[in-house]
């Protein structure tokens, strides 16, 4: 029995998910027309490599990973992309994304499919294959997995997380109890990528049957993996939560998991790297829960960009239905329209009714009675972000720790004044976002600036320069001219000292602005003013380095000033 | 030593400067916007309270003497516009950032009324030095002591719906006035 | 009244003497200050407030010269700053100094005769181009000064607004009306 | 476009404050059984005058009315700055306190949520220091005065000032146990002598104490319902018993034992209804713990050395001029945060 831990806070909302489990998984059909966003994961948009009109194989690569932290798009079955164009999608902001439209032809033909063995494969081959496949964290994040697995330090534990604590959603839980297999064998896959020991699945208490189905195929599989139930508590699914739960350790914030030396997949995304190692197939469908408020609530196997409203067609929304809601209730979007595709972050599509989910009532102002604080589970004292967040004081808000919020929504939950919490946090991280960037622009248009400044000083500098020698040229011409026997006046003598004057000037000029910009009381200063004006001496240093660069080759750049 | 301490005691609470003598609310008001910044202003006037206590018994008593009282006001003002000059200089170079957000509160410091409050009430009570600088200190505590609570609340405040014509100064001015009513409760602990 | 005038006179006489000695033991050098004002001072060195610059403003605002609403592309938001860190009240922007929306200024290649005006003008350095060649902006360093609208003979340059994408969209301030609860 | 979550099932702050209502009626019911119904009279010039200002201020505030009215939080108020007033008070002086709280004290700072100070510790206290006179004509229990008002006349009292013939305003009235034994303790008479004065009951004053136990019971209560956290009256109730146990312990004869000034005055009330208003204290566990134990400190120092008879208003007040303080000094670690780490 592995020691169980717990975490501050968490709630108990109805779960909701025995509507979706009665039935098996099944196939959707394939639907008229697939719409695929060539941004399906955290990170840099794939870029497209097919052309319009272009005929693809099932499995064929059509958008291709750019940076480091980036994934491939692969065509979801056979047949013609009619249009690679701004495309609605599945994001709070409404706002199109570059999508590919492909229109099957029916045939679903695979492209080159190649299994591989994973045991002759070493860790960095099997991340690039995984990344060639396009696979991402299945359970909301859409991170790239092959990320995952590029880790500085040694990883002794793989956690495999099978908690699914979102209400509503069973797509991991029908994938356990089907797939427990193919599950077992992607989690091996990984954990010899990784190279670790220790294994542990944990799974919510409210999923006996998957908890079976999973003890089973690890017993078959005879790999040393422990299967460990946890109880059900929201938000215990959260990477960090159930780690916590399972071994004790608490992921530093700011910090990934393998800084603890502990690594964590969804249970669908070692069922997908099992698929693409095993079997050479790429990431082109996923199993998707659709329920709420439809006749047939159940878990369909989709290819990733059936629209969505294929999916709400095929359980047969009920007619008061007036909203769709992608993932779960409790951290999930609302659908800008319910046409958009399914993508491969799709766990869940829930129709939504007033009556179903009534609309929260008017918020109330806070009155800091601290139950978010009591179910907050990394700690932080919401009523304070809220506070803070509400009258735009980012950086007080940032002081008490706003990134560290995960947005689970248990404090918007239980909160008296029904304060959508969760609402004022994202908008207070993607405002301190903007201004972080603009800060960064404006740091770079001071720079600018002022090497700039230096640029033209220097020009001017140079253009006096070529006058003094000019002069000087002119007077040894003419003390030429004058006389041969002349007295022993030396012109250049003169002409020199004026410009050695000159640049003298300007080095002390320079000096002395180095000297006023440089504070000489720099005793009891904060941290903070320390690490700015430490800031501010290396960009000055970085100017210098630029201007002794620019020196160097005596050309400045961009010269193109006709002096 | 019980003396001494009831005089600290009594002049940070119960006859706190600010809230019960009502002396020195400009600074009071000024510079409480913040919580460091009013932390800083309230050693600064402690210093210069405490100094200024300390050598103003020392001229009152041995330089000026019974005879020429008439001169205590007019050398106080001397003995403390030097004080606060000399703190201003120290401040201005351990701290360039306090001086400048201190701004002109750190010169007025020289007129709070707080400061050349104290040591004339040290005259009246005709303490002893000892005495006088515990004056000084307790009123000086007393001054930080509500400059801090009272900067919390206002950073606090920042955040709140304080309806438009009451913003700023003006729930500060109300603020102040109910604190003051709050430190009426200590009237009596201490005769 | 002799005796007072020479106590007087003694008393200034050492207090002078200290604090002559502490002006000379705490001399401060330098303006550190005008730092902090440029670092939240938007950089974009348009010249709106009337000084060449975001540094020469800043030094400006801090020897007390210029006021902190002088700015309008830092926003209201760059006065609130500027008023904490001054620790004066905050004072909204004039009638003639309104913020606009953010924007790029954009070159129409069409037009463009690469005069090179516009390159002189930029105070950052971000149109790249050469005399008799077209000149383009490098949109990622623009700080959408304006300054190089004016100088443009042929009128080629427009500022174009950033519009809101995916990269840089923001949550919304939540708003609600109060409805009545029943 | 709403955020998640999507589903919420909160305890409203309407029902909060509704069950802080229903946990005073013990408390109630008791006085009105002890010192007659003129408590009742108070109670409904408080909440009138609460709700019209309340109404009033919202209206110039232009918020809407109908749901801050509706979320009790003005009537309990009202109902507080009542309890805390003697009964037999003139109908001017609830209705003058409060409106003073729920106008200064509440909406100046913005209403329900940002007031720092709470409300009827404001309204008490303006009270006392501008009408020391009519604060202090506390009824005595019934039947234990020289005579007694009937329901009539304790009504005609409050609103004309009039009492039946023959009788003195003195007789019916007294002091309060706490204000009874300073006075008698300044006049030299030793405690166990103050003790068998004839208000007086088993541990405090003759039917006070049972007022306060009647507060005690509905305070535990809102604990058992997590209404109100555990750390501030216990944290506060705990100071007082210790602090008044120790000085009991060392000079019995001057002053009282802890259970005296558990059950005397507003200790039972300020431990579970006016300490804990979550508006006005902190929230953090520690914070909340260093904010009874100041007031508890404050309260004990007022009672025993100060010029009012009881400390629990002002305690409560001086308390919460700290409570950002106490906020900001004991933010808790947070997950993936080590302890005391740089913030």
């Amino acid at each position: 029995m592995t020691r169980l831990h717990s975490f501050h806070g968490g709630i108990h909302p109805l779960t909701h998910k025995k509507e979706s489990t009665q039935s098996p998984i099944i196939s959707a059909p394939l639907p008229a027309q697939l719409i695929v966003p060539f941004r399906q994961h955290a990170g840099d948009a794939a870029k497209p490599v097919v052309q319009v009109g272009e005929r693809v194989l099932k499995g064929q690569l059509i958008g291709e990973p750019v940076g480091m932290i980036s994934s491939s798009i692969h065509a979801p079955t056979s047949g013609t992309i009619t249009a690679i164009e701004l495309q609605q999608i599945a994001h709070p902001s409404a706002l199109p994304d570059l999508c590919a439209t492909l229109v099957p032809d029916g045939l679903d033909e695979w492209g080159v499919r190649q299994p591989l063995n994973y045991r002759q494969l070493s860790s960095d081959e099997l991340q690039k294959h995984l990344r060639r496949c396009g696979i991402v964290g299945l359970g909301g994040a859409a991170f790239p997995s092959d990320m995952k697995l590029s880790h500085p330090v040694v990883v002794d534990t793989l956690v495999i997380n099978g908690a699914e604590c979102e209400p509503y959603i069973t797509c991991d839980d029908m994938l356990m109890r089907e797939r427990a297999e193919g599950i077992v064998r992607g989690i091996e896959i990984l954990r010899h990528a990784l190279g670790t020991d220790s294994v542990l699945i944990g799974i919510e208490d409210n999923k006996p049957q998957a908890i079976a189905a999973m003890q089973r195929a690890v017993d078959d599989s005879s790999h040393p993996f422990k299967v460990v139930t946890v109880p059900t508590l929201y938000p215990g699914g959260s990477a960090k939560h159930l780690i916590k739960v399972l071994t004790g350790v608490e992921v530093p914030s700011g910090k990934l998991p393998t800084d603890v030396g502990v690594q964590c997949f969804n249970v669908a995304t070692a069922y997908a790297a099992h698929r693409a190692v095993e079997h050479g197939e790429p990431l082109v469908s996923r199993v998707v829960t659709v329920t709420g408020n439809v006749e047939q609530p159940r878990n369909y196997e989709a290819l990733i960009g059936t629209p969505f409203s294929d999916l709400v067609a095929l359980s047969v929304a009920k007619p008061d239905t007036n909203r769709y809601i992608m993932g779960g209730p409790m951290m999930g979007v609302e659908l800008p329209a319910v046409n958009v595709p399914l993508v491969k972050a799709s766990n869940c599509v829930i129709a939504a009714s007033d009556a179903l989910f009534p609309p929260p009532p008017a918020p109330m102002p806070c009155i800091r009675c601290t139950r978010c604080a009591q179910v907050c589970p990394v700690e932080l004292q919401p009523q304070d972000l809220f506070w803070f967040a509400q009258s735009h004081n980012f950086g007080k808000a940032q002081e008490f720790d706003l990134f560290d919020c995960i947005e689970c929504g248990a404090c918007a939950y239980v909160c008296p004044s029904s304060i959508p919490l969760v609402q004022y946090y994202r908008y207070a991280k993607s405002e301190i976002r903007a201004r972080d960037l603009e800060k960064r622009a404006a740091d770079l248009a001071r720079e600018r600036h002022e090497f700039r400044q230096f640029r033209i000083e220097r020009e001017k500098q140079e253009k006096a320069e070529r006058l003094a020698q000019k002069e000087r040229a002119a007077a040894e011409a003419k003390a030429a001219a004058a006389t041969v026997i002349a007295t022993p006046v030396d012109p250049t003598a003169d002409a020199d000292d004026t410009q050695q004057m000159r640049i003298d000037a300007a080095l002390a000029r320079a000096k002395e602005q180095a000297a006023a910009a440089t504070p000489k009381n720099t005793e009891a200063l904060t941290p903070e003013q320390r690490a700015e004006i430490e800031a501010i001496e290396a960009r000055r240093a970085h100017i210098h380095e630029l201007a002794a660069d620019a020196g160097a080759d005596d050309e400045p750049p961009k010269h193109s000033q006709g002096n | 030593m019980t003396d001494y301490l009831l005089i600290l005691i009594g002049t940070v609470f119960v006859n706190n400067i600010v809230m019960v003598k009502i002396l020195g609310l400009c600074p009071f008001m000024g510079v409480s916007k913040k919580l460091e910044t009013s932390l800083s202003m309230g050693a600064a006037t402690t210093f210069v309270l405490t100094i200024a206590s300390g050598s103003s018994y020392l001229v009152n008593h041995y330089l000026l003497g019974p005879d020429l009282a008439y001169l205590t006001t007019l050398s106080f003002i001397v003995v403390i516009a030097a004080t606060v000059q000399f703190t201003e200089m120290v401040v201005k170079k351990t701290s360039p950032v306090l001086y400048q957000v201190l701004g002109i509160y750190l010169p007025l410091i020289t007129t709070n009324c707080a400061v050349l409050g104290i040591p004339l009430l040290n005259v009246q009570a005709k303490h002893n030095f000892i005495e006088s600088l515990l004056f000084g200190l307790g009123g000086a505590l007393g001054f930080t002591l509500v400059m801090v609570l009272f900067a919390g609340m206002r950073e606090r405040l920042e955040g709140a719906d304080v309806p438009a014509v009451f913003r700023g100064t003006a729930i500060a001015m109300v603020t102040a006035g109910l604190m003051s009513l709050a430190f009426m409760g200590f009237s009596g602990l201490v005769k | 009244m002799i005796t007072a005038l020479w106590i007087m006179i003694a008393l200034a006489a050492l207090l002078g003497m200290i604090l002559g000695y502490a002006s000379i033991r705490f001399r401060v050098e330098g303006n550190p200050l005008a730092e902090k004002i440029d670092a939240v001072l938007p950089q974009t060195q348009c010249g709106q407030c009337g000084y060449p610059g975001c540094k020469p403003y800043a030094e400006a605002i801090a020897k007390g010269e210029a006021d902190i609403n002088l700015c309008p592309p830092g926003g209201e938001e760059g006065i609130h700053k500027l008023a904490e860190l001054l620790g004066v009240e905050f004072k909204p922007f004039g009638e003639n100094a309104q913020p606009k929306p953010k924007a790029v200024a954009f070159i129409d290649e069409q037009t463009c005769i690469g005069c090179t005006l516009c390159i002189q003008a930029c105070p950052v350095d971000a149109i790249s181009g050469a005399a008799k060649q077209m000149h383009t902006i490098i949109a990622a360093e623009c700080t959408g000064c304006e300054l190089c609208v004016p100088p443009c003979p042929v009128d080629c340059i427009s500022m174009v607004p950033i519009e809101e994408q995916l990269t840089n969209w923001k949550w919304r301030y939540p708003v609600f009306k109060l409805r009545q609860t029943s | 476009m709403l955020s998640s979550p999507f589903i919420t099932r909160p305890l409203t702050v309407d029902r909060i404050m509704l069950r802080v209502l229903y946990a005073l009626l013990p408390g109630i019911t008791l006085y009105v059984w002890y010192f007659g119904p003129a408590i009742l009279v108070s109670i409904a010039l408080a909440v009138t005058a609460a709700l019209a200002t309340e109404a009033l201020m919202l209206k110039l505030r232009d918020r809407p009315v109908r749901p801050f009215l509706a979320d009790y939080s003005a009537l309990l108020t009202g109902v507080l700055i009542a309890l805390s007033i003697p009964p037999l008070a003139p109908w001017w002086l609830p209705v003058v306190g409060t409106a003073f709280a729920i106008a200064v004290a509440k909406h100046l700072y913005g209403g329900l949520g940002s007031n720092p100070f709470n409300p009827a510790m404001i309204g008490y206290a303006v009270l006392i220091i501008s009408f020391p006179q009519e604060m202090t004509q506390w009824l005595s229990p019934q039947g234990m005065g020289h005579s007694v008002l009937t329901y009539g006349d304790q009504l005609r009292y409050v609103f004309s000032g009039v009492l039946p013939v023959g009788m003195q305003l003195d007789a019916l009235t007294m002091s309060t146990p706490l204000d009874t034994m300073k006075t008698q303790l300044h006049l030299g008479m030793p405690m166990s002598d103050i003790r068998d004065l004839p208000i007086y009951g088993r541990l405090a004053g003759k039917g006070s104490e049972m007022v306060a136990a009647g507060f005690a019971l509905g305070g535990i209560y809102l604990l058992i319902a997590r209404i109100i956290p555990w750390q501030l009256p216990l944290a506060f109730l705990g100071t007082l018993f210790a602090l008044s146990g120790i000085f009991n312990l060392i000079d019995p004869a001057h002053y009282a034992p802890p259970l005296f000034h558990w059950f005397s005055g507003a200790a039972m009330i300020g431990a579970f209804f006016i300490l804990t208003d979550p508006i006005t204290s902190p929230t953090t566990a520690k914070g909340r713990i260093a904010f009874g134990i100041g007031a508890g400190l404050l309260t004990f120092l007022i009672r025993a050395y100060g010029g009012f008879p009881d400390g629990v208003a002002f305690a409560t007040i001086l308390m919460n001029m700290c409570v950002p303080l106490i906020d900001a000094w004991t933010q808790p670690r947070i997950f993936g945060k080590k302890k005391g780490s740089e913030r």
